[in-house]
């Protein structure tokens, strides 16, 4: 490890890890801060994308891929759209309501991050700074696939059916029924 | 073959990990979206994921990655009900703000 | 005898409740019929219960007699149990003879009541209800009868139950009576700790073992001493007797004069083993009568209304048997009882004739006149009279003196009772022979002109003083008062002394001399007389005016101002705690408490509802806050 | 070479048929003329949920010793089996809840395929032995639910509710699922059994990353049995949604959070029990007084009965906190009766919601005790069960719960758990005061006579049956309890 | 036969219930049964040997075996009585309710019998437990009928009553479970004894709150006045005596340490109680008040009685009981009368009833003499004995109890002349009729009980305990049960606790050395309970004539 601290791919892996944790930092403080959602979308992807690049840090390669392809790709798409089917009535206040709401807010999830931070500090000392050296293959479509078909394969069987289900209720909430007309005709 | 971790060590994906859950939460407390409330949930379930994969990669295990691709699943599937109710609730021509949304309280 | 003494018991109960069942199927007249034979059947019983107590060795006439256990107390059992001894079967004569008679002049005194029926069953069941209470076995049973005469008194005091003063003498009544049971009650319980009985045989038995425990045979004794007090209306219980007088006048007679009144003196003779153990509460049982014949003796004085006056004469005479009896001269005392119960109920009767004739009225002041009027009645009203003074060969001269003989025995204090019982007799001529010439001498007063002269003047039937059965049985009534007090001429001739000697032997100190009987009666008759005198000088000549007194008369008038201080002291601080605590304690305590809480609870109920936004951000926030603390506390405590 | 786990499959027969009754459900919605539709789909989800219950009853007699299968991702014992039992019933008694509801935008036979679907989510979450089971069938009964709150479009109540409760429903699930990394990274396990070993073994039971992890899966846990002070999202949902579906989460969603909290806190954490245990009971009695308090004040029934299910949480959330095999078998016992008065309760507001057309409140309930003599008996019933009097199983459950604190020697929850029944006892007795102790209302029924509904009486008698049942047949129910209890590490 | 005297009310409930009667057939039929019911009641006394101490007619069978609950029911002498006197009111409450045709008949006639079987299983069950589901199951009906039957009010005072009660019982509920659970057994017959001072003050207070004792009577005012009459008189008559039972079978069988440790608070309570409600039932303005009043006196007379923890005490208690249960039933139904003619039951308003009315009079009459203890009545010979008894505890309780008796008088002869005598209130028709057939069938029963009490009053008082000391046979019926060490050792520990001045006579089947050695594994046993003992626990009062 000392050996490898100084070495050129490390330094390289910090800068690239650096611009991607502030870029999704920085992306991800965006989100919650535009009053328009279709900037947030825009800021979200752009979440993702330095997620990606942390989980490539990280060995995730698959899940990397994934997250580019899926996530911002073909979710954040179908956000997208439907902020833009929704047009202007889209874009709502900034946040408001009862004071004690936003001091309450912004306390607890302090709180909360000085905690995580906190307790991951607490560990970083001991446990956490040896982590376990991997197989080059760690993260690879290729373990990834062999591990849903077997350990994890129940896994994979229920995600599809969680989407199939997300898919009904999709329908059932987005259908433009022929009878609701008729009942506000009445 | 086995690779050590180049760059900064686990503690610090997970530093990230944590600041984009609070950010994802504040997001959550604070805005009166529906769309920006939704897009913040995302960030929540984006911030663990990175701690599942974070840990993955600390633990040499590949349930994390698995868990983060299930989760990524299920975060679509959140998103698609979640954009069906905010359409649904565009179509009853209410407004998109989760505060005027308190006929049901006390 | 036992199944004379049951039937005795038994005849009264069953002839009210048969009056009671039958309801209007019974006429009103058969029902005082009814009432009266069957009182009547009781005497016939005493009497032979009587005899056959006669003809028994004098040592061996106490007879017990159980049908059943009536209460179990733990490890011994107070059983319906009845005891013929010669106290009973005395008392039983006097309560069934009088009973009869009174009874039987109420059958004409009630003629024409509407509730007529519910009168006899009431008196039926009096004369149970004494009976039981003198026939008794043990103290147990004997509270019970105590009780229930009193009950019987109150249900006869508010016999007339529209008029609300009747109704208030007769809660009067019981309620002190009720103070007296209390008291009584008490008495028994110590008795049933220490002697775990209440057998009369095996509580005297057993008495003597407590002598040593001066603090429990005294409350023992005060307790009995407090019921007797409270039932014979001596000092301190004894407000209620003269508003008693609300009741009928056969009532009055019967119950206020003859009996119950008295039963405090059976008491005290019945429960002597007691009292011996305890002389100092005997002493307070001589002075409290000494004083209430005094006391009653004076307030007797200024009474307007004939029955009161009658009626403070009786707590006047208790007050001398109570003399007696607390001296320790049973047998006098029982006596006295006998011969009062002749007298007094035939001053009753024919008081209860007068007031008969006049319509009701009982007021002195209108009266007058009534000798020439009513001649019989003023006959009989005289002898009663003389008899109540004490004069001879009246019956009062009999018993009377020899109470007062017996209290010169007993040091200083007994000669202190005995001037007491000296000035009663003064008291006693006075105010008797006030209340006669009053009614009597004299002309005829405007109110006795409108209801007697007028009527008969104008035909209107009138059935000379009275029906058969007022006067037959006052005239019955007026022989025994005569001749009643021969059968015992202390200390020459005392059958009635050795008849209850197995029971109730005289006290060595009480037995008075012969020269102490000499000179007590000398001055009793005396004083009586002087009395009898001044009372003529004053009321019948009016030579001498009466003198003028204002605080005294006031004082009297108001018969010592009991009335007012037990309003005072006890009721009136009684009914302010009862309205305290139905409206503060009850109200705003008890009631208030809940409401209180309840209103807690809303408050609390309302404000977690409140929190209830309807924010959705709000529940979110609830989470990440709660999420926050258990994180900190997790960590922090591990 | 992928060498497949080996697959039980008769483990997941009640899954599957619950699965294939949401498919043929499906069908119906696309297949059949719209007229045959409500009745088609209504018959194959009752079908669906009954088939599920006869395959988990079957499931439970076979599974004496547990033990995990499909690579350990979930469980067959039955102690699952037994959950599994309770939810298909209630999901058959919620068919008979839904059967005449009306659906105003002709989503029946959807609605139908959800709720199976939900239920067989349900029952994959009762038997997910690791972390990542555990979040995605929650996700996936989640998801039906919410839709299915949402599913009556039209009403603004019935949208805003499924908005909140897709809101606060993902914020709980986020906070489980970044409490299961914390756990997983903490452990390197997402099995439950072997999160456990590996604390024992590593001597991790004061690692502040488990720690963290454990308070978030609590408060996840929470969300989902809707627990104060996570539990803001129940009376809101509850109101909004349609009834049906109320009685459904009310009976089912409760049943499978408890046994899943139990199963997961027993069996991953049970070197960290001095710290849950204390929480859950704090949780417990927050549950308790925020639920009844709230529930003092409320007109509206269906709200009320929100509430009470927040304090009921409470009482169950005892059972947990007791930590010992009798509080196993009282959380089993509770949720039988509970369940079925629940089902009962929001059966009756159903049918009178119905006869109303309007929202039922304490007010408009007024008379009906006398008017529908039936359903009056049963809600008096229900009533009396909430409260825990005897001759229904509200009182055994609550007796069997106290014991179980007691015999853990927390004599002080059994105090509070007195008190809130006691104050309880002023809204439960409310609503039978409405209903028989006022006036009639003798209200016109919205569009002419109420309905004969059979089916919904059948279901209400059902639940009466099981109520009173519950009470006199105590011994056979706990010894099913105990049975399953038993495949836990108690 | 115990289990029989339990169904057949329940059971005649549940055909009320599901048949379609007529008002009149329904009324017909649950007064029939209340009328087998009070026959069923006759037999069971004539079977029951009362010369056998402990448990008779028992019935037993498995329900929930894991945590040692079982239907457990039986009578001991005392239930008997409390049976019988149960039986009787509520025949009476039942005839009177059909003589006044209650609406809805089929719900009320059916929760009235339900009623009665709830409070038989009260004063039969041996299993805490059962007592306790019981205990509960006669709130529900009692909640419903003077919540639906009621007067103005009805809604208030039901809150209150069953907050109330259920605050108390669920506390209760508490201290069973705890009990239950430390002893690994609810059978209340093969249990021993506890010394926790906490369980039995849950169990007291339960009680204090049903009986109702002072303070916890805050219920008591308003569901005695909006209660239909038949009602208040079994809330106060019948209901009342199951905390009687409560007290005696449980707090003070089972603990009689704490017994001890906390007898003279609970005599000051009882006290209070008397007094208090003596004074505001003399100051209450109706009819209804007054009874309620006297009630919580009376109450506290009883709790006076059984916490004298002596022999006199308890047979007080427990003719007191049946007394008082018969007295107030009796005077809420003429309550009941007065209120129907009136349309009032304030007494300024009442008067002069007695006039032209000779039934309704006599009735009035003769109870309220009766409930105010006039010496020679039952009532009085239950207060004898329980003052008797708790005057060895202090000669102030007997004082402070015989006050009362004068307090009674005041407040029974304030509501006796203001109903029946005085002048005729303006409340009181001329039309107003005397009680008719019909009423005098059910009152004529209840009074005549009384007065037969009243003439052998022993027939209860002696019959309540076997033998004839009534905590020897709370001892025998611990040591003739099966004898295990900790049983044996419960009935010797209760002994020595309770019994202040007894000699504890320990014999074997064996020898003396063998006796004394029994006590000595006694007096270990008391501490740990275990293994089996031969041995025969007998009592006698030191010092007994």
């Amino acid at each position: 490890m000392a050996v490898l601290a100084f070495s050129a791919g490390n330094v390289l892996v910090w800068i690239v890890w650096l611009a991607a944790a502030f870029a999704c930092l920085g992306s991800g403080v965006a989100v919650i801060s535009f009053t328009n959602p279709f900037f947030s979308a825009l800021a979200l992807i752009g979440n993702l994308g330095a997620l990606a690049v942390l989980y490539l840090l990280l060995s995730a390669e698959f899940v990397a891929a994934a997250q580019v392809l899926v996530y911002a790709g073909a979710v954040m798409v179908m956000f997208l759209f439907v902020i833009a089917y929704l047009g202007g009535r889209a874009d709502a206040p900034w946040a408001g309501g009862p004071s004690w709401q936003q001091i309450g807010a912004v306390g607890a999830a302090g709180t909360l991050l000085v905690e995580i931070v906190v307790a991951v500090g607490l560990k970083a000392g001991g446990r956490l700074s040896h982590e376990q050296d991997i197989h080059r293959s760690f993260g690879s479509p290729r373990a990834i696939g062999r591990l849903f078909l077997t350990d994890h394969l129940l896994a994979f069987e229920i995600t599809s059916i969680v989407l199939l289900v997300a898919a009904i209720g999709g329908v059932i909430l987005g259908a433009h029924t022929r009878k609701l007309a008729g009942e506000k005709t009445q | 073959m086995t690779l050590g971790i180049l760059g900064p060590e686990v503690s610090w994906y997970l530093a990230v990990a944590a600041f984009l859950f609070a950010t994802g939460a504040l997001g959550v407390l604070l805005r009166r979206s529906p769309l920006i409330v939704l897009l913040s949930l995302e960030i929540m379930l984006n911030g663990a994921n990175l701690a599942l994969i974070a840990f993955a990669r600390h633990n040499g295990s590949g349930a994390g990655q698995i868990f983060a691709l299930a989760v990524m699943a299920v975060a679509a599937s959140e998103v698609v009900v979640g954009l069906g109710l905010i359409v649904a609730i565009s179509r009853r021509h209410l407004d998109l703000d989760v505060d005027k949304l308190r006929t049901l309280r006390g | 005898m036992i199944v004379a003494a049951w039937i005795c018991l038994s005849s009264p109960l069953a002839a009210a409740l048969a009056i009671a069942l039958a309801g209007s199927r019974i006429s009103r007249r058969g029902a005082g019929y009814l009432a009266t034979a069957s009182v009547f059947a009781s005497f016939v019983a005493a009497c032979v219960a009587f005899f056959a107590l006669w003809g028994d060795a004098p040592h061996d006439r106490s007879h017990y007699s159980t049908v059943w256990t009536w209460l179990e107390l733990g490890s011994f059992s107070a059983g319906l149990r009845i005891l013929v001894d010669p106290l009973s079967t005395m008392m039983m004569l006097i309560v069934s003879g009088v009973g009869a008679l009174i009874v039987g002049y109420s059958v004409g005194y009630m003629d024409g009541d509407d509730e007529e029926r519910r009168y006899f069953a009431y008196m039926a069941i009096f004369v149970f209800s004494m009976l039981l209470l003198v026939q008794s076995g043990n103290l147990l049973l004997l509270l019970a009868g105590w009780g229930l005469v009193g009950l019987s008194s109150y249900l006869l005091i508010g016999f007339w139950q529209e008029r609300p003063s009747a109704i208030a003498a007769a809660k009067k009544a019981f309620v002190m009576n009720a103070f007296g049971d209390a008291t009584f009650a008490l008495a028994l319980f110590l008795l049933i700790q220490h002697t775990r009985s209440l057998d009369f045989d095996t509580v005297f038995a057993r008495a003597p073992g407590l002598s040593s425990n001066h603090w429990l045979v005294n409350l023992v004794a005060l307790g009995l001493l407090g019921g007797a007090v409270a039932k014979s209306a001596q000092l301190p219980l004894q407000t209620w007797l003269p508003d008693a007088m609300e009741g009928p006048t056969p009532v009055s007679a019967l119950i206020h004069a003859a009996t119950m009144v008295t039963a405090g003196v059976y008491l005290i003779v019945r429960t002597h083993p007691l009292f011996e153990l305890a002389p100092k509460v005997e002493d307070l049982a001589a002075g409290l009568g000494a004083a209430t014949l005094l006391l009653a003796g004076l307030i007797a004085l200024v009474q307007t209304d004939i029955k009161r006056v009658i009626a403070y004469s009786t707590m006047s005479q208790i007050g001398y048997m109570f003399l007696g009896a607390g001296l320790g001269a049973y047998a006098n005392g029982m006596f006295h009882l006998m011969t009062h119960a002749f007298f007094k109920a035939l001053l009753f009767m024919a008081a209860g004739l007068v007031i008969h004739a006049l319509a009701g009225e009982q007021d002195i002041r209108k009266m007058g006149g009534l000798r020439g009027l009513l001649p019989r009645t003023y006959w009989a009203f005289l002898v009663g009279a003389l008899a109540l003074v004490g004069l001879p060969p009246f019956a009062g001269f009999f018993s009377k003196d020899s109470i007062l003989a017996a209290a010169m025995h007993d040091g200083w204090y007994g000669y202190l009772l005995w001037v007491g019982g000296l000035a009663g007799t003064f008291l006693t001529g006075l105010y008797t022979f006030r209340m006669l010439f009053v009614v009597f001498g004299g002309e005829p007063s405007p109110f006795v002109r409108e209801h007697l002269i007028r009527p008969r003047r104008r035909g209107e039937a009138h059935h000379g003083e009275g029906p058969f059965s007022m006067t037959s049985t006052v005239a019955i009534l007026a022989v025994l008062s005569l001749i009643g007090g021969w059968i015992q001429f202390a200390p020459l001739w005392i059958p009635v002394t050795h008849w209850l000697d197995v029971v109730a032997p005289t006290l060595p100190h009480a037995e008075a001399t012969s020269w102490q009987e000499g000179i007590s009666s000398a001055l009793a008759v005396g004083l009586g007389l002087a009395g009898l005198v001044a009372a003529w000088l004053v009321y019948s000549r009016r030579r001498v005016a009466v003198p003028r007194l204002p605080f005294a008369q006031r004082a009297l008038e108001h018969k010592f101002y009991f009335d007012e201080a037990y309003d005072l002291v006890f009721y009136r601080p009684g009914v302010a705690t009862a309205r305290l605590f139905g409206r503060i304690v009850e109200g705003l305590v008890v009631g208030g408490s809940i409401v209180g809480l309840g209103r807690g609870v809303g408050d609390a109920a309302r404000g977690v509802a409140r929190a209830q936004t309807g924010l959705l951000r709000t529940y979110a926030l609830a989470i990440a806050g709660s999420l926050a603390v258990l994180v900190v506390v997790f960590i922090s405590v591990r | 070479m992928i060498s497949k786990p080996h697959v039980d499959w008769f483990a997941l027969s009640p899954e599957f048929v619950l699965l294939g009754a949401s498919a043929l459900a499906l069908f119906v919605a696309v297949l059949v003329p719209r007229w045959a539709r409500r009745a088609l789909s209504a018959v194959v989800c009752a079908l669906g949920f009954a088939g599920a219950f006869v395959a988990a009853a079957i499931l439970y007699g076979r599974s004496a010793h547990g033990h995990p299968i499909i690579a350990d991702a979930i469980v067959r014992d039955r102690f699952g089996a037994l959950a599994m039992l309770i939810v298909a019933g209630s999901g058959l008694l919620a068919v008979g809840i839904s059967a005449r509801e009306p659906m105003r935008n002709g989503h029946d036979a959807e609605y139908y395929a959800l709720l199976a679907a939900a239920g067989a989510g349900m029952a994959f979450f009762v038997t997910a032995n690791n972390l990542m089971t555990i979040f995605l069938s929650l996700e996936w009964f989640s998801l039906c639910l919410y839709v299915m709150c949402a599913i009556d479009v039209d009403l603004v109540g019935s949208l805003e509710a499924g908005l909140k409760y897709l809101v606060v429903g993902s914020f709980g699930s986020a906070v489980l699922l970044f409490g299961s990394a914390l756990v997983y990274g903490a452990t390197g396990q997402l099995g439950l059994d072997r999160i456990a070993a590996t604390v024992s073994a590593q001597h991790l039971s004061r690692d502040v990353l488990l720690l963290a992890g454990l308070a978030m899966i609590i408060t996840g846990l929470g969300f989902k049995s809707s627990s104060a002070p996570f539990h803001m999202w129940t009376p809101d949902v509850y109101e909004g949604a349609p009834t049906p579906v109320t009685s459904f989460m009310a009976a089912a969603t409760k049943t499978v959070a408890f046994v899943v909290a139990l199963r997961i806190l027993v069996t991953a954490f049970p070197q960290e029990a001095h710290l849950w245990t204390v929480t859950i009971a704090v949780i417990a009695c927050v549950s308790l007084a925020v639920g009844n308090f709230a529930a003092l004040v409320q007109r509206n029934v269906k709200r009320m009965l929100a509430y009470s299910s927040i304090s009921h949480a409470g009482f169950m959330l005892i059972a947990v906190a007791a930590h010992n095999s009798l509080g196993a078998r009282a959380l089993l016992y509770y949720l039988v009766p509970y369940s079925a008065m629940s089902l009962g309760a929001f059966a009756v507001v159903a049918a009178r919601e119905r006869e109303l057309g309007q929202a039922v409140t304490l007010d408009n309930l007024a008379g009906m005790g006398w008017e529908r003599p039936l359903l009056g008996a049963s809600m008096f019933t229900f009533m009396l069960g909430f409260a825990g009097f005897p001759l229904t199983g509200g009182f055994f459950g609550k007796f069997l719960v106290f014991s179980a604190a007691v015999d853990r020697g927390w004599t002080w929850l059994v105090i509070v758990g007195v008190a809130a029944t006691a104050v309880s006892l002023y809204y439960y007795l409310g609503v039978i005061r409405a209903m028989y102790m006022r006036a009639e209302l003798r209200l016109a029924p919205a569009g002419g006579a109420p309905p004969q509904e059979l089916v919904l009486q059948t279901s209400v008698l059902v639940c009466l049956a099981v109520t009173v049942a519950s009470f006199f047949a105590v011994q056979p129910l706990v010894d099913l309890a105990k049975h399953a209890g038993r495949a836990l590490p108690l | 036969m115990t289990t029989a005297l339990i169904l057949l009310p329940a059971g005649g409930a549940l055909l009320v219930w599901l048949l379609p009667w007529t008002r009149f057939w329904a009324g017909s039929f649950a007064l029939l049964v209340s009328l087998a019911e009070v026959g069923l009641w006759i037999e069971t006394l004539i079977r029951f040997d009362f010369s056998r101490p402990g448990l008779q007619l028992g019935a037993h069978a498995g329900w929930f075996g894991d945590l040692g609950i079982s239907y457990h029911v039986g009578l001991f002498g005392f239930s008997l009585w409390l049976v019988g006197m149960t039986v009787v009111v509520m025949a009476a409450a039942v005839a009177y309710a059909f003589w006044t045709g209650r609406e809805r008949a089929r719900a009320y006639f059916g929760l009235q019998l339900f009623l009665t079987g709830a409070i038989v299983g009260v004063f039969a069950a041996q299993d805490l437990l059962l007592f306790y589901a019981f205990f509960e199951a006669m709130l529900i009906p009692l909640y419903v009928l003077v919540g639906v039957w009621g007067g103005p009010g009805r809604l208030g005072a039901t809150l209150k009553f069953v907050i109330y009660t259920m605050a108390g019982s669920l506390l209760m509920l508490a201290a069973v479970i705890v009990l239950g659970i430390q002893q690994g057994s609810f059978d209340l017959v093969s249990t021993g004894t506890s010394g926790n001072t906490w369980i039995f003050l849950g169990f007291v207070a339960a009680f204090a709150v049903k009986a109702p004792l002072f303070p916890f009577h805050g219920w008591l005012p308003d569901a005695y006045r909006e209660a239909p009459p038949e009602v208040s008189a079994v809330l106060s008559g019948v209901v009342s005596k199951a905390a009687v039972y409560g007290l005696l079978r449980i707090a003070i069988a089972k603990f009689p340490g704490p017994t001890h440790d906390v007898r003279v608070p609970i005599l000051v309570f009882a006290a209070i109680g008397l007094v208090y409600g003596s004074l505001v039932a003399f100051r209450a303005p109706d009819v209804r008040g007054v009874i309620a009043y006297s009630s919580l006196a009376q109450m506290g007379l009883i709790v006076l009685g059984l916490f004298a923890a002596n022999d006199l005490g308890f047979d007080g208690a427990i003719l007191q009981s049946v007394n008082h249960g018969l007295l107030s039933a009796t005077l809420f139904l003429l309550a009941g009368g007065i209120e129907r003619r009136t349309a009032t039951g304030e007494l300024s308003r009442l008067g002069g009833m007695a006039r032209g009315r000779p039934a309704l009079a006599t009735m009035l009459m003769t109870t309220g003499i009766i409930a105010l203890a006039v010496p020679g009545s039952s009532a009085f010979a239950g207060e004898f004995l329980i003052l008797a008894g708790v005057f060895r505890q202090g000669w102030i309780w007997a004082v402070i109890g015989a006050g009362a008796i004068v307090l009674a008088a005041m407040y029974m002869l304030r509501l006796i002349s203001a109903v029946l005598h005085r002048e005729v209130g303006p409340a009181v028709p001329d039309a107003a009729l005397d009680l008719r057939p019909a009423e005098l069938g059910f009152l004529v029963p209840l009074v005549a009980c009384l007065l037969g009490l009243s003439a052998w009053p022993a027939a209860v008082s002696h019959r309540a305990f076997a033998g004839t000391r009534a905590k020897q046979a709370v001892a025998t019926e611990l040591a003739s049960s099966r004898t295990p060490v900790s049983a044996a050792a419960a009935a010797y520990q209760r002994c020595l606790a309770a019994l202040e001045d007894a000699e504890i006579v320990i014999t074997t089947a064996t020898d003396p050395a063998a006796s004394a050695r029994a006590e000595k594994k006694l007096e270990r046993g008391c501490r740990t309970p275990s293994g089996a003992i031969d041995v025969t626990i007998s009592v006698s009062q030191a010092g007994s004539p």
